[in-house]
């Protein structure tokens, strides 16, 4: 290992690695993820993944199982319970001249580490001037819809979105799961990537012969010429559901899936609105200061005057996430509140 | 291990009271397993199986005006400090007659009448707030401490040193007990801690520290007892580590990769519950009639608990956005 | 001392306490600060202040000085450098029956006691299904200005915003930064109180007679009929001052100050787009994720068809606080780019 | 207090060396003074005056290849580490040759050619970065240590013990120089820490540790060589207590309430530069025309890097929004 990492046998190893699969492949967003993880290692000997019981464990998801056997523990290296430490080690070795991946098991164990996101990660390479980079990915899964409660069903991706220097993408397709990773780790930029919990056992083909995605984009995931459905990450499935439910009251929703919550795509965001003149933001942080805020006001910025009716959001309801599922359920967004939310936006407004 | 404190009498008695108490989690516990599998509980749920004795022993030390703050494996702290049976397993059913409302499940037990603060999920977030509420007791002039759980886990968490720190610099009475059960999920504590000897990282701190045989309840209990009069008697704050082991998963979804079988089998022989009877018997204080009477009323109890809890009603929908603030008067 | 807290001489002590000046007072807002702080200290010996350097140092911003002298270290406590143990003991004492305000000395520092703020403070009550309150006051200095570049100038306000279970107050004037904390000492539940660091040399007259301020109301604090800003906080006193140049050029400006950002007055926000049909929304914080996007997206939803132009913002650029001057200045809201803000606003949009 | 350090010879050659990097760093600090009355630097300043002995002791046992880490207060650990003089009093100014390109001002000096990592303003927000620095040296092979320096004030910091914990856990190559200078701002190290002595409180991490007379540059320099040269050797990590003092004021802001003057002058007389000169001139090492004249080299030094400073440009207001992400292509 420290021979593989040593000068110029980087380089070596990464043209030696295996391609990305050419078949297509069916598999879980689970997989998908672990697919990523697994060719990131073989591409690049600068890339080790550490964290929480990322290595014996096989992950609190069990996306990293089998990695400690194939890379061994230099690479696959379990932590302590020491957020911040081994957070900031991350962003030290990835300055240092490494490719860390550090994985925060969850989304709510991050507020822990987020002094060395913030005043470390982010903000390193503006205060030396830009001398210092910091190609650090910190992985986490995020989400409500388990029944974990008030503690552990945190949505924070949007809040992490307001940090310059900082880039937050959400993989929401089998895809993305498969290939943002590696577009993350090509970033000279700390990335944080969020995986919804409720992803990781749906399955899917991965795309024939893709080999990579960009981490710049949005993307429609569904055409529509009524209105547009905003979202990322583990709404994009229930609006999905819910443009299929107004499709059959003939409502056609586009669906754009922003895939980077920083920097936010607008000219894609602003695209559809043209094309529809109707939106909805569909996201999992609580209303008040939810990434839904700041796509609607760059809406009311950017396209008020091709709105036909003002945005709306369909959010989770500002109360810490009950444990009850019925509770639960009706604090999240769901295909229902955005079927509901997409109907009242159909019936209001329109050219004067 | 727990050379020079004070052992209390094994009398019948005694020995009597703590092995309902402990039976009576064993039987929570058991139960929580089929109703998870039932569908009946659900989220993450976090047993104690293995670990009676530290929940037992330690509640014992203490008065009601004792408080405690606890992890989310507190199923047994919260029994064995006297919360309803029923409250705890309506609130597994995240019904409105748990003892949290139902809103906070397996991981958030709460009782503020008997000061039994939770039922924390994030690990080590208890400790800070074991200060705040030794530092009340404190401040208020009252005699009372607070006792605060947390695993083996948290000790490599920047929390824990603040917290001690803290609490021997301003000698507040916060009884730390460590539920040192060998690992945090699947990492066992060689791969989390340079030092494996807590009481020797910890005192240090100033904070007196002690290794205890967790699987033995006279031993925790005695344990507890005399840290809990030194601090009494205006000690500063005291740390026991509580050697022990838990012999399910880490939660309901744990495949258990990182330990051998073999581990758990050594251990379960060393179980507090079997030794616990075996001694007892042994020592003629308890009959095969006097367990089989012990362990049926814990199942009775506990059959009776998940019929309240099958009763217990939902929570309307349109309630959902209680208890974010505030409701009561303030006084 | 621990006589004085027990049961019943709460009370007592809290109605033999002085009563608030009467009489107006020219004071520095750091003055009124400390009367404040004074004042709560006298009126009820279950609250105590502790943080850092609060009692011998006399606090960072001279805020505390004098009151070890006057309250004695039980109940002025200097905390080690422990952010996250001494917030959560905060949380426990307030738990427990006191009324603890805890400082951080600056909200650049908070990140470290955010999983106690969020995971405990804002959450206690609603896990413990309304059985456990938290009546804690959590006081920061926050906000740039004073070249202390990228670590030392952040805005977090309208992040904490976020976040259900907290209410966050900004006190802007001599008035609110001398009650303000009364209020939220009177709430039970957690308190985050935030002092521009700017404010604390502005010196004004207290409101005669005044004894108490809510803090569940907006202000107005400058009438005008042509547009609003909407602001808070330290950029208050930037927005009053474009409002003044923007009457020199006969565009008369309403100043709206929010004083709480959450929960947001909803109504008088919208009273005042009702009023002038024009908003521009000022605020400290990083544009993207600002609180200044909820805003907007709040008139969007509530007062879309009263809007004769789109919202406008006018935040800090997004850009971690660099420390030359001419680059500080350039990177927050100044009067400048208010007035800019709002001229371009006079000259777009407008009824058909 | 080091006992069991190996102690070089002093030398006029190494006296003279040490003598002069103390007083460029003196002269440096004392020049701030004056610009900050001149309103030329602003912000917060931080100044070491009275810790020369520490920066320049430590980085002597370091080789270029070797990576630093500090805080706020690292003017004298920049210079010791080489960094240009003029590049530095730029960054004072906020100018555009300044060593972090202006951006970053007294508290934020960077150099990654000389590895030398920031200038950090959070206490203890670099321990867990420096983890990270020598683990990519660990990693990559290479003999290589990183000395991170921090305050007193950072020990009662979580971050200090989870950084301690994995540095031994993971054998890493840091050297941690704790800079006790008695004081964090206004609070006294009494009243943070539980624990004065801080080896015995970091011993049990598995981290070697020592106290040094922090005003004995030899004494620092010595203690510093053997550590690096252990840990060179593939010894864990190790920490200094470099015992110091601050004269001046915590920054530009500080009424020092929270002192006596007495105390102040106890420990100027005790001074790094003061007993270095008098222990030279005693050994016949140094003569007062020696020390003149490196007292005018430093003088003459600083004064060109403040004329450097004045005439160095202001970045253009249109480059407001650069350096938030990467401008140089990938590697
Ligand atoms: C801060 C934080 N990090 C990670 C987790 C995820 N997690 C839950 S329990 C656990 C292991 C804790 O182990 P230990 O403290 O020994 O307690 P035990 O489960 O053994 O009782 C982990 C890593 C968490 N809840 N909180
Ligand atoms: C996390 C954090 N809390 C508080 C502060 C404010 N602050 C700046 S320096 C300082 C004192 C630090 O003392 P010490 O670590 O001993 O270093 P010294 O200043 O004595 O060199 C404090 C409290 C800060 N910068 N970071
Ligand atoms: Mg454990
Ligand atoms: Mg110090």
């Amino acid at each position: 290992m420290p021979e593989l990492l040593a000068s110029g046998a980087a380089r070596a190893a990464r043209s030696a690695a295996p391609q990305a699969l050419a078949a297509p492949a069916h598999m879980s967003y689970r997989e998908a993820a672990r697919e990523g993880l697994r060719a990131a290692l073989q591409a690049d000997a600068r890339v080790f993944l550490m964290g929480e019981d990322v290595g014996r464990y096989g992950g609190c998801y069990a996306v990293t199982k089998g990695l400690l056997q194939e890379f061994g523990p230099e690479r696959i290296r379990d932590t302590p319970l020491s957020e911040s430490a081994f957070v900031g080690a991350g962003i030290g070795a990835a300055v240092a001249g490494l490719r860390p991946i550090v994985e925060i098991m969850t989304v709510n164990f991050s507020l822990l580490a987020l002094d060395q996101i913030l005043n470390n990660a982010a903000t390193l390479c503006h205060m030396s001037g830009g001398q210092v980079n910091v190609p650090v990915v910190i992985r986490m899964a995020t989400g409500a819809g388990r029944q974990l409660a008030a503690q552990h069903s945190h949505s924070l991706e949007g809040w992490y979105a307001h940090i310059p220097g900082l880039r937050v993408v959400t993989p929401a397709t089998i895809d993305d799961a498969r290939f943002m990773l590696a577009a993350a780790l090509a970033c000279p930029d700390p990335v944080l990537l969020f995986e919804h919990i409720f992803l990781y056992n749906m399955e899917g083909e991965l795309s024939p012969s893709l080999a990579a995605v960009d981490i710049d984009h949005a993307a429609v995931r569904r055409s529509g010429r009524d209105l547009v459905l905003i979202t990322y990450g583990g709404s994009l499935h229930k609006c999905l559901a819910a443009a299929e439910q107004l499709a059959a009251q003939g409502i056609e929703a586009e669906v754009l899936d922003l895939r980077t919550l920083r920097p936010l795509d607008d000219a894609a965001i602003m695209a559809a609105v043209r094309r529809t003149h109707r939106a909805v933001i569909v996201d999992e942080g609580w209303r008040s200061g939810s990434i839904a805020a700041e796509v609607s006001t760059r809406i009311m910025e950017q396209a008020f005057y091709d709105l036909d009716a003002p945005v709306a959001r369909v959010c989770t309801v500002e109360v810490p996430v009950p444990y009850p599922k019925h509770l639960e359920d009706a604090a999240l967004p769901s295909p229902e509140r955005i079927v509901q939310a997409a109907q009242q936006l159909m019936s209001s407004g329109g050219p004067p | 291990m727990s050379a020079g404190v004070q052992q209390a009498a094994v009398t019948r008695e005694r020995g009597l009271r703590l092995l309902r108490e402990m039976l009576r989690i064993r039987c929570f516990e058991d139960a929580c397993v089929r109703l998870y599998g039932e569908l009946k509980i659900r989220g993450f749920l976090h047993l104690c199986n293995g670990e009676e004795a530290v929940a037992v022993g330690t509640m014992q030390a203490l008065e009601p005006t004792d408080a405690v703050v606890s992890t989310y494996r507190e199923h047994g702290h919260a029994l064995a400090r006297g919360l309803s049976m029923n409250a705890l397993m309506a609130e597994m059913f995240g019904r409105e007659s748990g003892s949290s409302h139902g809103r906070g499940g397996s991981m958030h037990i709460f009782d503020a009448g008997k000061l039994f603060y939770g039922g924390n999920a994030i690990v080590g977030g208890g400790l800070p707030l074991s200060l705040g509420v030794a530092l009340a007791q404190k401040l208020q002039g009252r005699k009372s401490v607070t006792a605060c759980l947390f695993g083996d886990g948290a000790v490599a968490e920047g929390e824990f040193h603040e917290s001690l720190n803290l609490a021997a610099l301003w000698r507040l009475p916060v009884l730390f007990l460590c539920e040192n059960n060998l690992y945090a999920m699947g990492t066992a504590i060689e791969r989390a801690e340079s030092q494996l000897d807590l009481p020797a990282k910890v005192r240090p701190y100033g904070v007196e520290a002690q290794a205890v045989d967790g699987m033995d309840v006279f031993a925790v209990e005695d344990a507890s007892r005399a840290a809990v009069a030194r601090m009494r008697g205006g000690a500063g704050p005291a740390l026991l580590e509580l050697r022990t082991y838990r012999f399910r998963g880490h939660s309901m979804f744990d495949a258990q990769l990182y330990r051998d079988k073999a581990e758990v089998e050594a251990w379960q022989k060393k179980g507090p519950l079997i030794t616990l009877t075996a001694r007892l018997k042994a020592e003629g204080l308890l009959s095969e009639d006097d367990f089989q009477r012990l362990e049926r009323e814990a199942r009775n109890e506990v059959a009776a608990a998940v019929e309240f809890a099958e009763q217990a009603p939902w929570e309307p929908v349109g309630q959902l956005e209680r208890f974010v603030y505030a409701e009561r008067p303030h006084a």
